[in-house]
């Protein structure tokens, strides 16, 4: 899931310092999940910031609100009224939902109220560690299932760097060698053959280098005969 | 009108955390009105939004009181209490308000003097900080 | 005959049989000689900051509210078993419950203490968090008893508590079986002089030290109420030696020494600590655990393993401690302002008769022997009354015996 | 719900000493809207008022009261039985405590007293209204079995007990160990899987070979102490080393055992974290004891860090000391090894005269009990917490002593960590005494102020799942969360969790609290 984290509330309250109305909208889905940007987070957030412009005797009008996903325009139209209604949006979701009602209501302004970070898996409650970077041409199934590109720091195809000492990554002790963690797992899985194979420099241009990206599904669009006026989901 | 007095919420558990203002009562000990007691049936019931809309509804400074770590009579409560209450302190850090003026204890039915000593504690810190926003600006 | 179980004794395993008995919904009359419930728990001080150390004293004072809050348990404070009769399969008892003079209507706002004019007082709040919080008066020294009527805390009472037309009772109890749990005392410092028991003001004994933990949560020296930095806490005083007859291990000694040294230090990091002890006989927990909680703390707290010789005057109400080294080699003398004596216990004097109507016998050292007949009679030894046990162990063992009881009579 | 509001007030707590105006205050509450009935008792503990106040409830049809006296531990049940009758719903009642948080602390300031007082009644009026109706339900347990998890000396104790009470008892060994017990004994089971809560478990037994599904309504975890595993660095270098309880099996069965004996509390018996613990001590003084009696000839030493010759055993430690029993102290600086190349030799450093000995030995014994390794597997499958250092940690005392956190599931002997026989047997006492009365119960009462989810908020992150010390929540059907209203204590730890504000507690939600707590602000005082 992508896993962000809120700015920190000094930074948030500065952003917004200029706007009278605001609406705060939070998210249902991944930031829910990962602890960032859920009904909680909303509500604590918008508390916070009433506490603080208190101590500081400033005035400001903030309105609660949480949409199943932020990233579809659908789910954003529920609360357009909200949205119009407002001088700011601050927007509790991942960059992708601050984006989407950016691009939806381009007059409005919509700040960003978290630090979109990773691709992550939670290891266990409250830790969250990226595995992948969307790279948009995935080889793990030849590197054990570990993917060398988003854990390795230098994202090295063939084999680790020199810098790997007993399983740790010379750029952050604190972490595995993902290379290591190959060789190992690939150890398990007697298949380590593989780790002999050189892979060919690796076509970027499926990732973000190729520029911005935009995945088509034809069979799922709708022609320009099946599309209606402005189609609601309910 | 009276110059303001502080305003202090205690979010005490139903068990040990309600027992010691009564102990203290019990055993002839005064403290000051100031303290404003709500009970929840843990400290884990307690959520930050709790502590911070409770600042934001004029209180100066806001305790959560829970039986003692590992005593705990839902074993992990008082723990669960902590961790909500120093994520507010961090929250109220990054926005620049004085983060004493939220506090975890923890207590025993057998300490008299606990509770009494935690009002004024948490006395001294508004009286020292002075109130949290002016009088009557309560959204 | 009657089913509920007589128990004497309102300390923590006469509390805590008690309770047991009491959540199985079957009577119990439980006689206690002193003013409240809780026994020597009662002093003891909760040794947890925001972590509980398991020291049990929370245990006995919960239980015995819960008791005294049960409709069902009759509980009978200030009174003593004067006389106890085989009858059948039980027993018929008899009770002297003497007057407490203070109703219950006392809230424990200690107005009457200030008012009582005589001058060690002769109104008194319950000892430590010995419940319930009621006060009361001793006869002998109250001088409304004597002849000049002085009756200056009835008149200062608000609830109008004071009752000086209370008089002793004598109650007849049939039981089915008896609980004796007349627990123990501990031994009084002051029979260790040369540690300065007794003598030095700032040699305190650890109950002492419990007490004044209890009363303000802090440790205060009493020659002036200052808190100490330096404090040397001693091992085995009067206990595992001869000259006080106390030549067994009193066991919980190590328990609450050890625990009251890392609340010390839990409360002001800043103080320094020595820990004198011959051997380390910390309960329940994974034996070096104490011992690893020191090396985290090398720079403020030492584990000295010695028996001091004697404790010194020093100025200003310092003491100086005279101790040979771990290795005999050589002995040194350390200034502290304060030191803790860890003192044992021994069983308390029982009334022989009441013990001979028991038919319990006691060994050399005053301690009860427990034997599977006396059982079979209906009589159940519990707590420190048979050997030395802390808090935990008594309460397990008191709910032991009381199912023991409980299922006697069944079987009766 | 009409919300018709009954306010008493009762003297005795309150007005004592005449420090708050109960009238005023009862008046004050007259002037409140939908309070249709005050009333003003001498003492609301007593059967006379309480008859008074419920009659005015019926007349006046009150559905929800205040009391404002003391805490609600202490007011007399048969209030709440009372009103019970009178068809008030007893989680409609609500309790102020003005005498412990009032009257008492804030006697030196009767006015704030009397605006504290009287702003507390008002936050209670306003929540009272808030609360809705409960009930608590009742399930019937499916069996009364009790099932003791170990065969030991707390087990069959536990066993015998519970048996008493009316329960029927399964004891689960692992070992094939026989022996005399109530009820049923399955010789080399294992518990592998544990569903549902206290009064109606299922438990996954695999017995010899065949695997089968067992009902139960309480547990007793008697699992005892590792004493088998012996592999740390002294066992492996010298294979014929037995724990102490075999030595002492062994001579007591009259076997001659080949001198010089040396029994040593090895720092690392099991290749973990060492307990020695009385038990080991007790027992290697009286063996050495009853060695000595036997031939005063024979060579004993016992190597120890730290003689933990508790109570009444100090006396054995001197007897042990007199009959010429050696005693040898180290400490870290110097632990007792022993060389593969002899292995019949062990060397230690001597505390006392500070330098390194060699002992000969022709028996060698431990005397230190290392946790059981089964501990972590049976934590897991009945999901209780452990200790530190391998044993199974027991809940709150405030829950009794043999308790552990979840309900329903008791603990007893050296699982917790090793102990003496006699406590072991004790605690087993105590431990099946508990599991045999919450057996005979017959019913779960459930029900009440506990968490329930709001499932179209639930993202189904698990937090609350992760969170909950009862295994209350898990995720339904619908893929989102479900709370097992009988394994909920009602704490609310998820609630305060939960990212969605998905679950809510009954008669304890946000919006309650946060009520409250405005209305205690409002007040000038």
């Amino acid at each position: 899931m992508i896993v962000a984290k809120r700015k920190p509330l000094g930074e948030i309250a500065d952003m917004i310092a200029p706007y009278k109305k605001i609406t705060v909208i939070g998210c249902r889905s991944c930031v829910a999940i990962c602890l960032a940007g859920g009904e909680k987070e909303v509500k604590m957030l918008v508390s916070a910031l009433k506490v603080k412009n208190k101590k500081e005797g400033r005035k400001q009008q903030f309105e609660a609100l949480v949409v199943e996903r932020q990233c579809e325009k659908e789910w954003i139209q529920e609360v357009e009224d909200k949205i119009l209604d407002s001088d700011l949006v601050l927007s509790m979701a991942c960059s992708l939902g601050a984006q989407t009602i950016g691009d939806n209501y381009p007059h409005k302004l919509a700040f960003p109220a978290l630090n979109t970070g990773i691709f992550g898996v939670p290891e266990e409650q409250g830790v969250w560690s990226e595995k992948c970077v969307g790279c948009g041409n995935c080889i793990i199934h030849t590197t054990g299932g570990i993917c060398p590109i988003a854990r390795c720091a230098k994202s090295m195809l063939n084999g680790p760097c020199g810098g790997s000492s007993d399983g740790h990554c010379e750029v952050n002790l604190e972490i595995d060698c993902a290379w290591y963690a190959i060789h190992e797992r690939l150890k398990l899985q007697n298949r380590l053959e593989l780790i002999e194979q050189v892979s060919a420099p690796k076509d970027w241009s499926t990732s973000h280098s190729g520029g911005r990206r935009t995945y088509v599904r034809e069979d799922a669009k709708l022609t320009q005969h099946q599309k209606k006026g402005k189609g609601a989901v309910r | 009108m009276t110059p303001r007095r502080p305003k202090i919420v205690g979010f005490c558990c139903e068990r040990h955390g309600l027992d010691s203002p009564v102990a203290a009562a019990k055993s002839g000990i005064t403290y000051d009105a100031s303290v404003r007691i709500i009970d929840v049936p843990c400290t884990g019931r307690v959520d930050g939004l709790h502590i911070l809309k409770a600042l934001e509804d004029g209180a100066d400074a806001v305790f959560v009181l829970g039986c003692l770590e590992k005593n705990c009579y839902y074993d992990t409560g008082s723990i669960e209490g902590r961790k909500r209450v120093e994520h507010v302190r961090s929250m109220l850090e990054e926005a620049g308000i004085e983060k004493e003026r939220v506090e975890m204890f923890n207590t025993s039915s057998t300490m008299t003097w606990r509770f009494p000593e935690i009002v004024s504690k948490m006395c001294d810190v508004v009286n020292r900080l002075g109130p949290l926003g002016k009088e009557g600006d309560e959204q | 005959m009657s089913r509920s179980v007589l128990i004497i004794g309102g300390g923590p395993a006469g509390v805590s049989a008690a309770k047991a008995l009491v959540d199985r919904s079957e009577g119990i009359v439980l006689v206690e000689r002193s003013e409240s419930l809780g026994g020597m728990a009662r002093e003891l001080t909760c040794k947890g900051v925001s972590e509980c150390r398991n020291c049990g004293a929370c245990y006995v004072v919960d239980r015995s509210t819960e008791l005294l809050r049960d409709q069902s348990a009759e509980v009978l404070l200030l009174s003593e078993t004067t006389q106890v009769k085989k009858n059948g399969n039980g027993y018929e008892v008899k009770i002297k419950i003497s007057p407490r003079y203070v109703t219950n209507n006392c809230i424990g706002c200690n107005k009457c203490i200030e008012a009582c004019p005589v001058d060690d007082k002769a109104i008194f709040a319950p000892t430590g968090n010995g419940q319930p919080r009621h006060h009361w008066i001793d006869r002998s020294k109250c001088l409304h008893f004597k002849k000049d009527k002085c009756q200056k805390c009835a008149d200062v009472c608000p609830t109008k508590a004071i009752d000086y037309e209370d008089r002793a009772r004598n109650v007849t109890r049939k039981v089915s079986s008896i609980i004796c749990a007349t627990g123990m005392e501990p031994v009084d410092a002051s029979e260790v002089k040369r540690l300065g028991g007794g003598v030095l003001e700032n040699a305190i004994s650890s109950l002492d030290a419990e007490r004044i933990l209890n009363k303000h949560g802090r440790l205060l020296r009493p020659s002036d109420g200052k808190q100490p930095k330096k404090v040397a806490v001693i091992q085995c005083v009067g206990s595992r030696s001869m000259k006080t007859g106390v030549e067994y291990c009193s066991k919980f000694c190590c328990k609450y020494a050890t625990k009251i040294s890392q609340l010390l230090i839990d409360q002001d990091p800043e103080v320094n600590l020595d820990f004198y002890f011959m051997d380390l006989r910390t309960l329940y927990e994974p034996h070096d655990d104490f011992k690893r909680w020191v090396k985290e703390r090398k720079k403020t707290v030492r584990m000295i393993r010695s028996m001091p010789a004697v404790v010194l005057p020093g100025n200003d109400g310092n003491l100086v401690v005279r101790a040979a080294t771990e290795t005999d080699s050589e002995v040194i003398e350390t200034e502290y302002d304060l030191v803790l004596l860890s003192v044992g216990m021994r069983p308390a004097g029982n009334s022989k008769e009441l013990m001979d109507a028991l038919g319990i016998k006691a060994d050399e050292r005053g301690f009860a022997i427990c034997d599977k007949s006396l059982e079979d009679s209906g009589v159940f030894l519990v707590g420190t009354t048979c050997e030395p046990m802390d808090i935990e162990e008594t309460s397990v063992k008191a709910a032991a015996a009381a199912s023991r009881a409980s299922h006697r009579k069944e079987g009766a | 719900m009409k919300g018709q509001i009954q306010v008493i007030g009762c003297k005795s707590c309150t007005e004592i000493p005449q420090l708050i105006d109960m009238n005023k205050l009862i008046e004050k509450a007259s002037t409140m809207d939908l309070v249709v009935s005050t009333v003003l008792v001498g003492a609301v503990c007593d059967s006379k008022s309480i008859k008074q106040v419920v009659q005015e409830a019926k007349e006046r049809e009150v559905d929800r009261v205040v009391v404002l006296a003391c805490p609600k531990k202490v007011v007399n049940p048969a209030l709440l039985a009372a009103f019970k009758k009178a068809k008030v719903n007893e989680f409609l009642v609500e309790y102020v405590n003005i005498r412990d948080e009032v009257v008492l602390p804030h006697m030196d300031d009767p006015p704030r007293a009397q605006a504290k007082a009287e702003t507390m009644m008002v936050a209670a009026l306003q929540k009272v209204m808030g609360l809705k109706p409960l009930e608590t339900l009742k399930e019937q347990m499916r069996t009364r079995n009790v099932v003791v998890l170990g065969g030991g000396a707390s087990g069959r104790k536990a066993a015998e007990t519970a048996a008493k009470t009316g329960a029927h008892t399964i004891i689960i060994e692992k070992g094939t160990k026989s022996f005399k017990a109530p009820g049923v004994l399955m010789q080399n089971s294992v518990l592998l899987k544990s569903k549902g809560y206290g009064g109606n478990f299922v438990l996954t037994i695999r017995a010899g070979e065949k695997v089968e599904e067992l009902q139960c309504a309480a547990i007793v975890v008697a699992t005892g102490g590792g004493w088998t595993r012996l592999n740390g660095p002294l066992a492996k270098a010298c294979k014929s080393a037995l724990p102490l309880y075999e030595l002492d099996e062994q001579i007591r069965a009259g076997k001659k055992m080949e001198g010089p004996i040396v029994i040593v509390d090895s720092p690392d018996p099991a290749g973990k974290s060492m307990q020695v613990r009385d038990y080991a001590w007790d027992e290697s003084l009286e063996l050495a004891i009853e060695l000595k009696r036997r031939s005063t000839d024979s060579d004993i030493t016992i190597v120890f860090q730290e003689m933990r010759a508790f109570g009444l055993s100090e006396l054995r430690y001197k007897e042990a000391a007199e009959l010429g029993v050696r005693f040898i102290r180290y400490d870290a600086t110097g632990i007792p090894k022993i060389d593969p190349k002899e292995p019949n030799v062990v060397s230690v450093k001597d505390l006392a005269q500070g330098e390194t000995i060699r002992l000969r030995f022709g028996t060698l014994a431990f005397a230190s009990i290392p946790a059981n390794d089964d501990n972590e597997g049976i934590a897991d499958t009945l999901r209780i917490p452990m200790s530190p250092d391998g044993g199974i940690r027991h809940g709150s005392i405030q829950r009794g002593p043999v308790s552990t956190p979840r309900p329903g599931i008791f603990i007893c002997g050296s699982a917790l960590f090793p102990k003496t026989k006699d406590i072991a047997e004790e605690e087993g006492m105590v431990a099946g005494e508990l599991a045999g009365e919450f057996a005979s119960k017959g019913i779960i009462e459930y029900g009440g102020s506990v968490a329930e989810v709001t499932q179209e908020k639930c993202s189904a992150c698990l937090t609350c799942i992760r969170t909950c010390p009862y295994e209350a929540p898990f995720i339904g059907i619908a893929n989102k969360a479900e709370i097992r209203t009988q394994a909920c204590q009602g704490c609310g730890m998820c609630v305060g969790i939960c990212p969605s504000k998905a679950i809510e507690l009954r008669n304890c939600t946000d919006d309650i609290i946060m009520q409250e707590t405005k209305t205690m602000l409002r007040g000038d005082f």
